[in-house]
């Protein structure tokens, strides 16, 4: 199946695509280093959302010109960005308090796995590594929505959607809803609950790609990442 | 991204009967004036107001106390210079008082902004106030616990907004505004003017507007303070 | 001896004066509301505290003339200030940070008792009266250096330092000076220590006046209040 | 009052052997570069450093960790595009790490700077960070006990700065700045430029003077990423 899964499966900037279908006109969204990053490029048009970084800025825009940054103005991941109108400057107690004082719409992070439970593991392998954990924990707890971008499986082809997690946990029952190279799965009362996934996959197929029960309530909607603005 | 709103009524609209609202200033310094005065319109009961103070004169929260519209204050200093309003709805028992430190209040409520529930603080340890909660000893001094202080509603007072929400504030008028903006499920604000976005230096934005609701422009406030001295009454 | 006390006690304008002579330039002083506030007016020339309320300024100055008056520009008594160069607003989170958190030097109020163990009693008169304690009870547990200053008697003649306090407490263990209207008195390891007395008044006219043993540890200097600045 | 000192060996002279000292900045953004090359010049050893950080390429404060000047570092996030000083350092065995959660590093600063001994936070609830910490519930949600995080010493960059120590940060290298300045006892600052008392609006004070207390002018300071992409090695 790993080729197929390979081919079939959507890339990257396909499932960032997918999740920015889902942030709403004027919401404050925190995006995570690296992949989940690319959500801003999708923004849907006639939309605006305040993107939260957790170095002290509300409503930066993106990387400026080659030759253009200023080193003063970059994001979490030390990314030189831009200004919008209407941005302001805070320290990070304040950034923070923006976090776990819930006043955050949506944060949307990495994984490497998220259990039926909402439990989330993305910020260490386990022992041996250096960790360094940086605002995930915060961000997890506490943003009304945490949504978590991820390939369905490992490299190894191992699930990512597992039923308890087997890696150090980044927060507990915090995961809303995942958008995964095959799939958009919430967690609904302790289950994984199946919203859409891709047409050209059976049910059975992605349910042995996940590590644990994907149940069904109401309508599974296809999986479509297509229309103005998607990636191709 | 708009907040903006084009009346006071439709900005406090949304505050029925038995909400918490918190409401901003220092006496009458950076008090929301024309919001509370547009509350007293719209008439709801037995709300909680958790402000510095308890109203003076026959103006503003001390006018909400006297059209019987608040069954409980929160506030660290119900003294002022001319407290009838809240003195007669004390004594007479329907209106409960809770006192708290100042400098608690104003943690309590930066705690329900920033999503703290507790803390610790050395505050009023050993006092009638500190009764029935929670001490503990770090590197040997005493501290008491207190909780956060959440409301469903803050009514505030920004000289400048940009219509994303984004404050500014007047001198000292600055005082409970800005926590009181975080700690409320809705926030409401009365700007001077209200300009667009870009229009408050990013640096100088003192409110970021992930705080803020509602906002209308209210071009000259008056001060609380001044009707007072004219011995103004509302309604 | 009540009338002789009339005569020979300090008025509240001396009181403030002496407490003055002890504000270091460039303290950060807060003064309570009322009698405490004259301290400022005492300031030896050549030092400049900076003066802290609790509504958010620091090194506000003295009050306007009469219809200069800025409403938003007042101090925790609600009167009408003035700015000095270098003065800043903040909000009651970060005032009250200040207080808290060690940062003012010393913090000069008023009081009904203050017992020899350096509590205080100054919010509350006890049950039947209004409650309402401002920032006193901050103030109290957290500058470097809590002041006093009062009548060294009551009205009725009653003693004002006593070993325990009767009345309700502001703070426990708190107040390092105390600057009465006949003497200076340290607290010092669960002791009222008399560092300056009036001329005029005996150690044991002034024992009687007083709840609790006052201690001598060294010299007892005269209370002397003249010389430039001092109030006539 | 004038808090400024003549020079970079001035502003850092009473740092010692074992001091605690809060490194302001995030990354290289707001980082005080020049004061950190000047503790290096006075090679103190056996520091404990907080920041967000561990330093990147070879200076800053990775260039501190080379000089073998740091016994333990306190921050959330270790990694970095060069992190070859650190990583050698922590694997040797001779630098101490404790990871702390970026909102909870925060926190447990200005909660020092704020006279908060310990709060509730949920960060890292469920977690091995908080393992040992004491866990408690508040309106049916847990949350872990954390404290406060002082310091001996704060390095702090400014933008402008008074005489009296006063102070705004430029863009967002205002981040760590603030707090940390709140949270030591010395708190240094190197600013672009010092102004009179009055130079800086009351209203647009970001630190005011209390929380500082020695000032020294750098009027061009350098960005550290400038520095790591030239490949700069300090000393």
């Amino acid at each position: 199946m790993s080729a197929d899964l390979t081919s079939l499966k959507l890339t990257n900037d396909q499932i960032a695509w997918r999740a920015a279908q889902d942030i709403e006109d004027g919401a404050y969204v925190n995006l995570g280093i690296g992949f989940p990053e690319r959500v801003a490029q999708y923004t849907v048009p006639g939309r605006a959302p305040v993107f939260h970084t957790e170095n002290g800025i509300l409503n930066f825009g993106p990387a400026p010109a080659a030759g253009e940054e200023d080193w003063d103005l970059i994001n979490a991941g030390k990314k030189a960005v831009t200004l919008k109108p209407g941005a302001a400057f805070f320290h990070h107690a304040d950034s923070f308090a923006m976090v776990r004082g819930g006043h955050l719409d949506v944060a949307i992070l990495g994984a490497f796995q998220i259990a039926e439970n909402g439990d989330l593991a993305n910020w260490s392998t386990g022992k041996g590594a250096i960790p360094a954990v940086g605002g995930a924990m915060d961000l997890v707890q506490s943003a009304k929505r945490v949504a978590v971008l991820t390939d369905h499986v490992t490299k190894n082809g191992d699930p990512k959607l597992v039923k308890r997690c087997t890696m150090p946990l980044t927060g507990v029952g915090c995961v809303t809803r995942i958008y995964s190279s095959l799939a958009v799965v919430d967690v609904v009362d302790g289950h994984f609950v199946l919203r859409e996934k891709l047409k050209a996959m059976s049910f059975d197929d992605l349910q042995a790609l996940t590590g644990a029960e994907l149940h069904v309530d109401g309508t599974v909607a296809d999986l479509i990442v297509e229309g103005a603005g998607a990636p191709v | 991204m708009d907040k903006t709103v084009p009346s006071l009524a439709d900005a406090i609209a949304p505050i029925g009967d038995g909400a918490v609202v918190m409401i901003a200033g220092f006496g009458g310094s950076g008090a929301p004036v024309e919001l509370i005065h547009a509350l007293i319109d719209k008439g709801p009961k037995n709300l909680t107001v958790i402000n510095n103070n308890a109203g003076n004169g026959h103006v503003g929260i001390a006018a909400m106390i006297e059209q019987g519209m608040v069954s409980k204050i929160v506030c660290s200093f119900p003294r002022s210079s001319d407290p009838v309003a809240f003195n007669t709805a004390f004594t007479a028992g329907t209106l409960e008082l809770e006192v708290v430190p100042q400098g608690t209040l104003a943690e309590r409520i930066r705690a329900a902004g920033a999503g703290i529930p507790a803390f610790y603080t050395a505050t009023s340890y050993g006092t009638e106030l500190a009764e029935g909660k929670p001490v503990e000893e770090f590197d040997g001094k005493h501290y008491v616990r207190e909780r956060w202080l959440r409301a469903d509603f803050a009514l505030i007072k920004a000289d400048t907004a940009d219509t994303m929400g984004n404050l500014t504030y007047r001198m000292a008028g600055r005082n409970f505004n800005p926590i009181m903006a975080m700690a409320a499920d809705c926030t409401i604000v009365q700007a001077t003017r209200i300009v667009e976005p870009g229009g408050i230096p990013p640096e100088q934005v003192v409110t970021p507007g992930i705080f803020t609701d509602r906002i209308v422009e209210i071009a000259a406030p008056v001060q609380e303070e001044t009707l007072i001295r004219e011995g103004a009454v509302y309604p």
